[in-house]
């Protein structure tokens, strides 16, 4: 049967009257109905960036370590010596979770482990970073978030743990924002020889082309198109978009194409991903600058009577798209017999440049393959910048109850421990993770490699609504922050952009100018951006979330006696401030939390003085001069020295004192002012380590002692005293508490 | 000496078992294939962690129709070392080779962490190295390891001393705090009555290098390696 | 105590067009096993909830939906044994 | 294509002695919704088999005894729908 196109055919598959003329042009013709879907999934927002495509090539993305340029393949690929690279990447599957939690995050996971193994390299970890509406309280919102967050934890944990791959870190925050639209980024990391690098081209005329994994399905149809779309009222009927992972397969796979690449005869891998099919074979075609012809009565398929359409924009998971060296399709049989894998060869690599994709040796689509996949229009969309946000002054801030202060801060979800969420994750499988999570950045040592590597995730969504450039700045500042005090040197960064509605101009500004400002620090770190994702149209009915460019950054640490934890270790070691003691509330939890205010201009990074500090704690870490160190975040110093004491598996008290300090002491102690780390040295290292910071002519002082059962914090006006054990409990089980009330 | 570490599909610890005999205690080791049909020339064999057959039905219930399961009951039977290390624990109860069954963690939820372990009897060629009562330090890292049994088997594992590990805290004692998932009487490892063959829910494949927080994992393979020595010299 | 207890039987299966990685293991297990007839598998949860009174017909087909099935990737049916 | 196929149910519950945590998380989350009435859940397994020809009846209760369910912490019925 032929669907005629008509006008609300096309506006339904989200393609404008502009789009369809482009396509016309392109085709020299109409297109029929699968050819409609086709483009209308390859020009959707999600695989062709048409709006964010500008924004994006503002990043810097090269570098003397850079093997592989983001953009150019799955993930990129960065050089971490003796040969050996790592491939990692950060993407976003927050519209699948909004709507199917469990399954949308566990089929997330199963995606971006699929983007690493298709680029040669092993996983070996995985981060994720995660936004949810607030989950305490009795109101129907409070329930609907803890179910959100409950699930998506038992949903990344269902495909993590089967895979066996470790999810040693990550962030959460809980925010009003985030109401109905949780953000769930997944972050990646795989290890390879810089002559495993594998590629998404399909070379060499007239080799065959193999589909690999599981067999293909109705389910997610069209999810490209669905994440490029508000969340609204109707996305609930889209719920068939929504697909479901099989971890078991997902693992086979992933054991299966590894072995296949070592044997030599692969001449070019792409998963199947968002858009499945189409995506694969198009871009593979454009990337090898080549055609691909495949015939669908060959695609094995899970259901009968399955459509050209339905089987082209499928998105069933755990499938690959192989493209084999004529003559080797014998391995291919082997490896996956062996694996116990549905194969099949579908087509061919063609010399005519052309997507050409037949049904039983009818064509169904014929599409210049370059074009579909690099003729998507690219936009320049409007923007409009927020009204200039006012300074925080501090007369305004009634002083509260520090001692209460100080327990609410750490007992609200952002703050508190997140052991109720790691110790779902299985952690230390494949038994190389060293500083597991619960300090500022994990450490994970690859066997194989003999390498000790960290890596973060970091973004604070409240900074970015008030300034998204600085907000954006902050996140990359505070990245390298973490790697730095867990001994490592930062070495590159993937981004996964999470805003809301590109076509409101003040969306689009906060993305513009937080792009602008990640691009900057980026430079500034010498941290090129490997890759990374984008996710748009993050909305509920109160309009946009937060903007949320989420950086996570992986550095290495060339020592093992380099590694550093947060948390004090012994008695009558001393407390250093590296860093200023800072005075900036604007947009501080303390200000969120305790009273009630978000809002004001956010803390303001100065480079100079933030790779000072950096440069500063790493040296005297790496002269064995620290026994730990951790930085000033959210809450600030207070929150910080408090979690010092109570985030190792022994807790210890701490006296600090502020002298003569002429500041408020809320002020002192819950100001968020940026370039700040709480170290801690034995006594008789006291004079090197004070040689070392004076000479680098940084701001750092001596703040205290470790020791005893309490935190004690006194300036000359007052004394403040917490028992470490009640600190501990307010952090430790806060979480745990919400999530056990009904 | 050769240790066999089986690889069903879906095992995910198989290169952490097969690390910690090679890298660990320098011993020998291969791995095995699920649809190999018989364990000679191997003198052990350990079936490790994992989501085997995805773990699907039930923790094990598939994998232990697999043609080697049929080779590794007949090798256990005559007296063959063999360790089931998590999932592999699962695979041995539910091919009979274990009494009892690893049900659903009480709180319902995954669990990884570290746990203390209290060596109940060193009379299994896993443990004979291990002095008795001393504590061990290895994670968990299971949905599914909270060992159940009816009240008779239960009696006769506690009179026979088939229990070979306990929950407990750092001094090594048992109490519920201890105990990550609710198995009864503490329980996180078990063997058959005649001794040879032991199954755990602790990851010693996860504690044999100083990097990883532990060695402890070392004293039970290298307690197997000692049991097996004469089998050199024979 | 009061007497007989009244039994209610939710059965939920996964709906039909979306992915039963279950069933497909056990099909597979169950042609090892010698069962060749075997076409088809599909694994969902029974339910058994026992009252002491009558529930409210319109309350319990409220649970079912909203906490017992995901009506995103499955469908339930009520029975009374 | 053969004619209709054959369906036999298998339904596996935890045997009453085995305790059932997701039973009990069940019914506290009902008596929540408002349906005070429930007095105990327990959550089973419902098998859905399908096949080309009639089973062989030993075998199927073979593989219900030794596959489908463990005797130690469940029971299981056979059902022809
Ligand atoms: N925010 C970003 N920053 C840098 N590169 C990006 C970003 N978003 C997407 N990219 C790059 O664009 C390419 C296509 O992105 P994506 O569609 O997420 O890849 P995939 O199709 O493998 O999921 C990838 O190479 C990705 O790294
Ligand atoms: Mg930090």
């Amino acid at each position: 049967m032929v669907t005629e196109i008509t006008p609300e055919l096309i506006r339904r598959h989200g393609l404008t009257v502009e789009e369809y003329g482009r396509i016309k042009a392109i085709l020299g013709r109409d297109p029929n109905f699968t050819e409609l879907g086709v483009f209308s999934v390859m020009w959707s927002e999600h695989c062709s960036y048409k709006n964010t495509r500008l924004e994006l090539k503002k990043l810097p993305t090269t570098g003397p370590k850079v093997l592989v340029k983001a953009g150019e393949e799955n993930a990129g690929v960065i050089d971490i010596g003796d040969g050996w690279g790592v491939a990692f990447k950060m993407e976003s599957h927050n519209h699948p979770s909004a709507v199917e939690p469990f399954q949308g995050a566990a089929t997330g996971v199963g995606g971006i482990i699929r983007d690493i193994f298709t680029m040669g390299a092993r996983p070996v970890f995985l981060l994720d970073s995660l936004r949810f509406g607030p989950i305490r309280g009795t109101t129907p919102a409070a329930k609907s978030n803890r179910r959100l967050f409950s699930e998506v934890v038992a949903g990344i944990a269902h495909y993590g743990n089967c895979v066996g791959i470790p999810t040693i870190g990550g962030e959460i925050y809980f925010d009003q924002s985030y109401e109905g639209n949780p953000l769930v980024n997944v972050f990646c990391l795989g290890i390879l020889r810089h002559q495993q690098i594998a590629r998404g081209a399909a070379k060499g005329v007239g080799n065959p082309v193999f589909y690999v994994g599981s067999e293909t399905g109705r389910d997610g149809l069209a999810g490209a198109s669905f994440a490029s779309r508000d969340l609204t009222e109707e996305s609930k009927q889209d719920r068939p978009a929504v697909q479901v992972g099989d971890p078991f397969k997902g693992k086979l796979l992933l054991e299966a194409c590894l072995e296949l690449l070592a044997s030599g005869c692969v001449a070019g891998i792409q998963d199947m991903g968002a858009a499945g099919l189409t995506c694969s074979t198009c871009e593979t075609a454009s990337r090898g600058g080549t055609g691909v012809e495949i015939d669908l009565a060959l695609v094995p398929q899970r259901e009968p009577g399955m459509t050209p359409y339905e089987i082209l924009l499928s998105e069933s998971q755990e499938r690959m798209l192989i493209i084999v060296e004529r003559g080797r399709e014998a391995t291919v049989k082997e490896i996956f017999d062996k694996w116990d894998l549905p194969y099949a060869c579908v087509g061919k690599v063609t010399d005519d440049g052309v997507m050409r994709v037949l049904n039983h040796g009818r064509v169904e689509v014929e599409i210049p393959a370059e074009k579909l996949a690099n003729d998507a229009p690219v936009y320049e969309r409007e923007v409009v910048a927020d009204p200039p946000v006012p300074e925080v002054r501090i007369e305004d801030i009634p002083p509260a109850d520090l001692h209460e202060s100080l327990m609410r801060l750490l007992a609200e979800p952002t703050i508190a421990s997140k052991n109720w969420v790691y110790r779902q994750y299985d952690h230390t499988v494949r038994a190389g993770t060293v500083v597991p999570p619960g300090s500022d950045a994990a450490v994970f040592y690859v066997r194989e490699a003999d390498k000790y590597l960290a890596a973060t995730t970091d973004c604070n969504g409240l900074y970015c609504k008030l300034n998204p450039r600085e907000g954006a700045r902050i996140a990359v500042a505070e990245a390298a922050r973490n790697l730095v005090c867990s001994g490592a040197k930062p070495l590159a960064v993937t981004d996964n952009l999470n805003f809301g509605n590109p076509y409101h101009p003040a969306n689009f500004w906060q993305l513009r100018e937080a792009v602008e400002g990640l691009a900057e620090a980026c430079r500034r770190f010498d941290t090129p951006v490997t890759g990374g994702n984008v996710s748009l149209y993050n909305q509920n009915p109160n309009g946009a979330i937060d903007p949320t460019p989420t950086v996570g950054m992986v550095g290495v640490i060339d020592q093992e006696r380099w590694i550093t934890r947060q948390y004090f270790r012994d008695a009558s070691d001393v407390i250093y401030l590296i860093g200023p003691i800072g005075h900036e509330l604007g947009a501080s939890q303390y200000l969120t939390i305790i009273h009630g205010r978000r809002e004001f201009l956010p803390p303001r990074l100065s480079y100079d003085l933030e790779l000072g500090v950096q440069a500063v704690v790493l040296a005297l870490i790496q002269q064995g001069l620290v026994k730990s160190a951790h930085d000033c975040s959210e809450g600030g110093f207070g929150v910080a020295v408090a979690e010092c004491c109570i985030s190792g598996e022994r807790r210890i008290g701490a006296s600090v004192d502020f002298g003569h300090w002429p500041e408020r002491l809320d002020q002192i102690l819950f100001n968020e002012s940026q370039s700040r780390v709480i170290i801690s040295v034995g006594a008789e290292e006291v004079g090197a380590m004070e040689t070392v910071c004076a000479a680098a002519e940084i701001p750092f002082g001596r703040v205290g002692e470790v020791g005893g059962s309490d935190l004690i914090i006194s300036t000359q006006r007052e004394t403040l005293r917490w028992d470490v054990a009640e600190l501990y409990q307010a952090w430790y089980a806060s979480i745990e508490r919400a999530m056990s009330s009904q | 000496m050769k240790i066999a570490v089986v690889q069903f599909p879906g095992s995910n610890c198989d290169q952490d078992c097969l690390r910690a005999l090679t890298d660990g205690i320098h011993v020998q080791a291969e791995y095995l294939w699920h649809k190999e049909t018989s364990v000679s020339g191997f003198q052990a064999v350990v079936l490790p962690g994992g989501f085997s057959y995805g773990d699907y039905l039930r923790c094990g219930a598939i994998a232990r129709f697999s043609p080697i399961m049929r080779a590794v009951v007949r090798a256990a039977n005559e007296g063959m070392p063999v360790i089931g290390i998590c999932n592999g624990f699962q695979i041995l109860c539910e091919a009979g080779l274990l009494p009892g069954a690893l049900i659903r963690n009480q709180s319902l939820r995954f669990v990884c962490q570290p746990v203390w372990l209290r060596v109940e009897t060193e009379e299994t060629p896993f443990t004979a190295k291990l002095k008795g009562q001393s504590v061990l330090r290895m994670p968990v890292a299971h949905g599914e390891g909270c060992f159940f049994t009816d009240p008779t088997t239960l009696g006769s594992l506690e009179s026979k001393r088939q229990v070979v590990f306990r929950y407990a805290d750092a001094l090594g004692k048992v109490t519920p705090e201890s105990n990550p998932n609710g198995s009864m009487h503490g329980i996180a490892g078990i063997c058959n009555e005649a001794r040879n063959v032991v199954g755990m829910m602790p990851h010693p494949d996860r504690a044999w290098d100083r990097k990883l927080g532990s060695e402890d994992g070392k004293l039970l393979f290298g307690s197997l390696v000692e049991a097996l020595e004469p089998v050199i010299f024979r | 105590m009061v007497g007989a207890l009244m039994k209610v039987h939710v059965v939920v299966m996964p709906k039909q067009s979306v992915l039963d990685p279950q069933g497909v293991a056990v099909r597979n297990a169950l042609k090892e096993l010698g069962l060749d007839a075997v076409d088809s598998v599909r694994v969902g949860k029974l339910l058994e909830l026992e009252f002491k009174t009558p529930p409210d017909e319109a309350k319990l087909e409220e649970v079912c939906r909203d906490l017992l099935s995901n009506p995103v990737i499955e469908d339930y049916t009520i029975r009374c044994p």
